[in-house]
């Protein structure tokens, strides 16, 4: 877990950044509701400018982050805040693996930004990439977005000393504890299987298979599972469903490559 | 109203509550290694805790976690024991910031111990690797301090450097019972010690496998080594004994996690004979 | 699917009278599924003994999938006390045996506190079996149970009306009682007491219960003998076979009657001095089960984690409690996305270890 | 010289400011949208219709139902799906709810601070305490409105083209009509008080654009009409709505023939006025603004009576949802190429998403146009007048000044550079 170490004694010091995104992420703070009043007592939000007229710098203990670097200045103020901050949290899919705007690795970019901005082509933007290619990530709040359990889970771990402890695990064991139906054995492509667990399981448990948007489990099995999956969907929509979150997971890139070579 | 007539006689143990125990003194032996020396907040406890070299406790802070801890100041210690941790994940990180005063909660102790009473009469030798050495140092401390009963005691230790050698104030007294030797991985320049791997202190020793028991606590990758090089020198499956290391949660045999093929580490471990866990490939992994 | 319960005007009046003392469990629809649910709970209170398996096992009921061990608050234990005023009603005999069997191993050297204190102040009623799909109860020796390991069994034999019709009036539910009536058989001094209220005929049990006979005959295993052939098969490459098969997600374990580890987490609230420590539901097919701090894991492979699990269930539960650890239910292999059948696993052990 | 403001704070995304000074005095102000690109409409071509939904939800956090529901209506469009009165009845409530969850985090968290003096709306807690907790619990009901119908609070997922994938329980949709009602009170006294707020007076008219509907307060059906008598279908509006790309921006910016215009809670208002339900229709009557109002400030206001019309719809929904049959139908859909444009209102104004699909159900062209950069325009003029108007003021205040203008816009950065 590298270099996090817990703070112990004194207020945290928190602070919430937001980097290319949709905000969906930081605005879980805000949807904390009942919990957010609690949490700025206990703690002292020092940065979040979603949120607040004056923002202070560094040092932070902790620090959200979410979004991808796509401009020079942010990733100035990525690297800014990696120096100021004892426990660095990607906040999100976005900034853990990409998130969806990270689909633009199956596209030529020049091609992409002409297509958009009516060929404009020298927009001042970065490839998108995952936060940990530029900076070390202390802990990665997968998600689209990011569970406000994990959230808490982090918070309240950093307060007490110690370390989050965040699921790994496939979906599959808590969409069992909750004794939904098993869409994949109804024939539905769910990810569930070989994704992260964290989430509550919210898609499947309202009937809708998994889009894997918290991202690949460790070591997948994906050669059973594109055959498991393939009976229900096609092997062209599958691809499409892992490149809706995960096109940048270090696990499905061998998966990708193959595709690539097909088309 | 429910029917209670069916519940057991014998009241329940409720196995997963600790008890709290003071931090009396800490210090650092090595980089990320911390000494403890507790004493049980309960009188009763403090005076009748009891338990074998090699048993472990579960070792817990609130709000924390817990994990299994082996103790490593001798049976014979009253009314305080010790522990020996080394930083690695979320629990003893946690451990490392106690200051005297602080409380941890322990329960246990659990397993089976090296079967010292058993070697009565024999030479003994302790290899430890590392923070291996922390078990070990609990049943050479009752060796030393039961002198008579023991032929020679030869302690080897081997570690990353030499300032990851632990409890080197402590080599003097032993060396009244027999010998240590240390030998690093790697050592900055002026180090006049031994460098190499923990078999080279074997070759160095040469002991000889009659009436000789063997005590081994390391790393899975020294298990291998120095399993190998005792058989080469006629040592007997029964008479070396090996700590396991496995990840466990409950330490009562429970919850699954340090199972071994057919035993539990837990509970028949951590302490094994090589004769017990002959033909068990995955047993010193 | 129909079930004949639901229109048991007497069954339902009981047990909802039992609702009033007792959290009363009986396996009910939820989305399509059947799970054991408490009565009072849903208001359709669809009662379905007799088919089809639950999602999870009874052992949910005395080993929740999250319990708390103990809560802290300023540096003092405040021991959770688990609730020990289940009853769970509608168990075949496969479950029935494996929750023996799960008790002896809860019971046996260190016994587990949180798990006792709810089984042993609990009541398990059985209920006749009609068989499930891909289930071999027969083959693992869970196809029998005798009174002593149940408190009540609701015998339907001669009752085909229960099950299939839908209405329950064929079998002592109306006017057609020409048809057998259902009878209570009582297994324990609890279950009689509470058949006492019951609306069936109670009897005292004879002998063993045994579970219908499977529609295709099948070979027992020589159960003494799977310990050595499952010892012998490690390492050859069925379990490799298996391995690129298997997702490893858990969902096998989750589902299993025989199946109960857990690990533990803390969890503490804003204030960092009051929490609880957890224990949760775990499963050997997660490539974390065995890693431990520092990153090296002792069970690193999944074909090793597979052979593991069965290893428990064939191996080690055998020779420390005479009994298989695999109750023959075929919920793992139900709820398989990879169609792992653990008959055919064994038989595929029993192959290459005869051919060695 | 020149200032730059690098956050332009309590708004949704990054933008900054930048001043031109002469002699202490501010001279000219231009607003960036410092966000780089996503590409959204590049990364959606080669996707399945029935995926579109679900991405172009990511568009935005703070509106995200709206983004899915309206790239849902676009593709049954494009694929002649008709859906059951059940299914528009859920979509509509997620579309309020929205605004019940938007217009709360803007006007209650992001812009009242500027007027009570806070520094935030957590440093507000402290001195009007009741005021945040309704806010707080306005904030949840909406989410959890969404979450009820939609799956999710953040990011829906039951919705799916042709219908829904899971119905809300009954008595769900009830409890959550009991909390509308009794958060309806409070909600109308905070509206009341938004609008009693001391506001700058400024004043510029522009033209208003927004759906127009004869029948209700519009926002999930209805043609594009302006202040000035334009009207037309969402389908020909889009072809005359010019996105014009800037050199050195990753945000495009609005024009309708050839001008900036504004969109939003403002335009509603001053086109529908008259449709409000409720008690928002006496809020605004009873409030000492007069509408049509050009004081793009009064934005906020807007708001918060929308935000009271929407709780009042909602309770209407769902007494018409539970007074039927809670079950939909969900259509055949069979895959061919065409294409869908469809609007709805989104809390920061008129969406559009237009979507061209291949014979296999794959877009092969689509255009999705933010009301954040529909309003940049009309943003830049009305900053240069309020400059114009106040250049006898101190920098620092003139700076505030502006940035509570960029406030009442109600922007959203990652919309406007999607
Ligand atoms: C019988 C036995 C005796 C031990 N004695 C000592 C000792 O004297 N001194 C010492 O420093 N270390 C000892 N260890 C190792 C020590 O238990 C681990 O370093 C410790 O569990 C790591 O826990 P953590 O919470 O810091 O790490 P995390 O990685 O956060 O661990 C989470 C949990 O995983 C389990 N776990 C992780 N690693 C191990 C492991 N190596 N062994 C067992 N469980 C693990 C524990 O349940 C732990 O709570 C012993 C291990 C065993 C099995
Ligand atoms: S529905 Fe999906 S997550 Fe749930 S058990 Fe089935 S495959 Fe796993
Ligand atoms: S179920 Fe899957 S797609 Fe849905 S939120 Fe969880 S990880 Fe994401
Ligand atoms: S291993 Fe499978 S068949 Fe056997 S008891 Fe467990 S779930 Fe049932």
């Amino acid at each position: 877990m590298g270099g996090l170490s817990p703070a112990s004694g004194g207020r945290l010091r928190v602070g919430i950044f937001s980097l290319t995104s949709d905000a969906g992420c930081q605005l879980e703070f805000l949807n904390l509701a009942d919990d957010l009043l609690a949490l700025v007592r206990a703690v002292d939000i020092v940065h979040f400018p979603m949120a607040r007229t004056f923002n202070q710098n560094g040092p932070f203990d902790i620090a959200f982050v979410d979004g991808v670097p796509a401009r020079p200045d942010e990733l100035a103020l990525l690297q800014e805040v990696r120096r100021s901050t004892k426990v660095l949290a990607a906040l999100g899919s976005c900034s853990s693996f990409g998130g969806v705007p990270a689909a633009q690795h199956f596209h030529d970019l020049g091609d992409l930004k002409k297509y958009v901005y009516r060929g404009m082509e020298d927009l001042d933007t970065l490839e998108v990439f995952p936060i940990s290619r530029y900076v070390r990530v202390d802990l990665q709040l997968r998600g689209c977005p990011a569970s406000k359990w994990e959230i808490m889970e982090t918070v309240t771990a950093l307060i007490a000393g110690r370390l989050p402890q965040l699921k790994a695990y496939p979906q599959c064991v808590d969409c069992k504890i909750l004794e939904n139906r098993c869409l994949l054995l109804e024939g539905l492509p769910c990810l569930g299987p070989i994704t992260r667990a964290g989430c509550g399981v919210v898609c499947p448990s309202v009937g809708v298979p998994c889009d894997g948007c918290r991202g690949p489990t460790e070591e997948p099995n994906l050669t059973s599972a594109i055959e498991i999956l393939t009976r229900g969907t096609t092997y062209p929509d599958l691809i499409r469903k892992f490149q809706k979150f995960c096109s940048l997971a270090p696990e499905y890139q061998e998966m990708f490559d193959r595709w690539r070579g097909l088309v | 109203m429910p029917d209670k007539t069916r519940q057991k006689e014998a009241p329940l143990r409720n196995e997963y509550l600790p008890d709290q125990a003071l931090v009396l003194e800490v210090r650092e032996l090595a980089p990320g290694i911390h000494h403890f020396v507790l004493e049980f907040v309960d009188p009763v406890l403090r005076e009748n805790f009891s338990f074998c070299s090699g048993q472990f406790l579960q070792v817990s802070l609130l709000g924390i976690g817990e994990s299994p801890i082996s103790i490593c100041s001798p049976p014979t210690q009253q009314g305080s024991f010790e522990l020996c941790v080394r930083e690695a994940g979320n629990l003893t990180q946690a451990l490392h910031r106690l200051q005297p005063g602080d409380s941890l909660w322990v329960r246990g102790p659990y397993g089976q111990g090296f079967p010292l009473a058993e070697m009565a009469g024999q030479d003994l030798i302790f290899i430890a690797g590392g923070i291996g050495l922390a078990p070990l140092r609990s049943a050479i401390d009752c060796a030393v301090c039961l002198n008579d009963e023991f032929g020679e005691l030869t302690v080897l230790h081997g570690a990353r450097s030499p300032d990851f050698l632990l409890f080197t104030d402590e080599y003097e007294t032993w060396r009244q019972s027999g010998r240590v030797e240390t030998i690093v991985d790697e050592a900055p320049p002026g180090w006049r010690g031994q460098i190499g791997v923990i078999t080279a202190l074997l070759d160095l020793v040469n002991p000889a496998p009659e009436n000789t028991s063997v005590l081994i606590c390391g790393p899975p990758v020294m298990f291998r080594f120095v399993l190998g090089r005792l058989k080469e020198l006629g040592f007997e499956d029964t008479r070396i004994f090996i700590s396991l290391e496995r990840h466990m949660r409950c330490g009562v045999g429970k919850c699954e996690h340090c199972v071994v093929e057919s035993f539990y580490t837990c509970r028949q471990g951590p302490v094994l004979s090589i004769e017990q866990i002959r033909g068990i490939s995955s047993a010193l992994r | 699917m129909a079930y004949g319960y639901d229109a048991h005007p007497a069954l339902r009046r009981w047990l909802l009278e039992l609702a009033a003392d007792y959290r009363v469990l009986v396996p009910a629809e939820k989305g399509g599924n059947r799970i054991f649910q408490e009565v009072g709970t849903t208001d359709a209170l669809v009662f379905g003994l007799a088919q089809d398996r639950t999602v999870l096992p009874a052992k949910k009921a005395f080993l929740p999938p999250e319990e708390m061990l103990f809560e802290f608050s300023a540096g003092r234990i405040l021991p959770a006390m688990p609730l020990d005023d289940t009853i769970v009603f509608g168990l075949h005999v496969c479950e029935l045996s494996a929750d023996r069997l799960l008790t002896a191993n809860m019971t046996h050297d260190r016994p587990d506190f949180h798990y006792l204190v709810r089984r042993n102040g609990g009541i398990i009623a059985g209920v006749s079996c009609r068989r499930t799909s891909g289930c071999f109860c027969e083959k693992t020796g869970h196809d029998q149970i005798v009174p002593g390991d149940f408190d009540l069994f609701l015998d339907l034999d001669g009752c085909p009306g229960w099950d299939s019709a839908g209405t329950g009036e064929q079998c002592g539910g109306g006017a057609k009682t020409s048809v057998a009536q259902p009878r209570l058989i009582a297994g324990s001094a609890a279950g009689r007491k509470l058949a006492a209220s019951a609306p069936f005929p109670l009897e005292n049990a004879t002998g063993a219960i045994r579970a219908p006979v499977a529609a295709a005959s099948s070979k027992t295993w020589p159960l003494d003998e799977l310990p050595a052939r499952i010892r012998d098969s490690f390492g050859a490459t069925i379990w490799d076979d298996l391995a690129a098969r298997c997702l490893g997600c858990g969902n096998c374990t989750i589902v299993c009657p025989l199946c109960y580890c857990f690990y533990t987490r803390d969890e503490t609230g804003l204030a960092p001095e009051t929490g609880r420590r957890l224990r949760l539901w775990d499963s050997c097919q997660l490539l974390a089960f065995a890693r431990v701090a520092g990153g090296h894991n002792f069970r690193e492979s999944r074909s090793e984690r597979i052979w593991y699990r069965f290893s428990h269930k064939f191996m080690r539960m055998q020779e420390t409690l005479g009994h298989a650890g695999c109750s023959g239910c075929g919920a793992c292999f139900h709820f398989c996305p990879a169609n792992i059948d653990p008959q055919q696993v064994i038989a595929d052990v029993l192959e290459v270890t005869d051919s060695a | 010289m020149k200032i730059k403001l690098e956050h332009v704070t309590r708004i949704e995304g990054h933008a900054s400011l930048t001043v031109m000074l002469t002699e202490g005095k501010v001279h000219s102000v231009r607003l960036k949208y410092e966000e780089g690109a996503r590409l959204f409409e590049g990364l959606l071509r080669g996707r399945n219709f029935f995926d579109a939904p679900t991405i172009a939800s990511r568009i935005c956090g703070v509106c995200p139902s709206v983004h899915n529901i309206t790239a849902i209506k676009a593709m049954e469009q494009a694929l002649g799906v008709s859906v059951d009165p059940v299914t528009d009845k859920l979509r509509r409530l997620m579309i309020l709810a929205q605004w019940i969850q938007s217009h709360t985090l803007h006007a209650f968290f992001l812009a009242l601070p500027d007027y009570l003096g806070a520094e935030s709306a957590i440093s507000m807690a402290s001195e009007h305490p009741d005021e945040v907790e309704v806010a707080l619990a306005l904030k949840k009901l909406g989410n959890d409105m969404v979450f009820v119908v939609g799956g999710r609070a953040v990011h829906p997922i039951t919705t799916r083209v042709g219908g829904f994938s899971h119905l809300p329980p009954v008595t769900r949709l009830a409890d959550l009509r009991h909390r509308l009602e009794e958060a309806l009170p409070p909600a109308m006294r905070l509206a009341r008080l938004t609008g009693e707020l001391d506001m700058p007076d400024f004043s510029r008219k522009t033209t208003y654009l927004a759906l127009v509907d004869p029948d209700e307060y519009a926002y999930y059906t209805g043609e594009v009409c302006s202040s000035e008598g334009y009207c037309s279908t969402p389908d020909d509006f889009c072809s005359t709505l010019r996105e014009v790309v800037r050199p050195d921006s990753t945000a495009k910016a609005g024009l309708h023939e050839g001008r900036g215009f504004f969109t939003g809670a403002l335009a509603r208002i001053n086109l529908s006025h008259e449709l409000l339900t409720g008690g928002a229709g006496s809020i605004l009557r009873d409030s000492p603004h007069s509408f049509p109002n050009y004081n793009t400030f009064l934005n906020t206001f807007c708001q918060t009576v929308e935000l009271v019309h929407a709780m009042t719809e909602s309770v209407r929904l769902i007494d018409e949802l539970l007074a039927g049959d809670l079950v939909t139908k969900t259509p055949e859909i069979a895959v061919r190429a065409g294409s869908g444009v469809a609007a709805t209102e989104a809390p920061r104004g008129t969406l559009y998403h237009a979507y061209t699909l291949d014979d296999e159900g794959l877009i092969v062209d689509d255009n999705i146009i933010t009301p954040t950069a529909q309003n940049l325009t009309n943003l830049e003029d009305d900053i240069d007048l309020f400059v114009e108007q106040r250049h006898d003021w101190e920098a620092a205040r003139l700076i505030e000044g502006i940035e509570r203008l960029v406030r009442s816009y109600d922007p959203c950065v990652s919309c406007a550079t999607h």
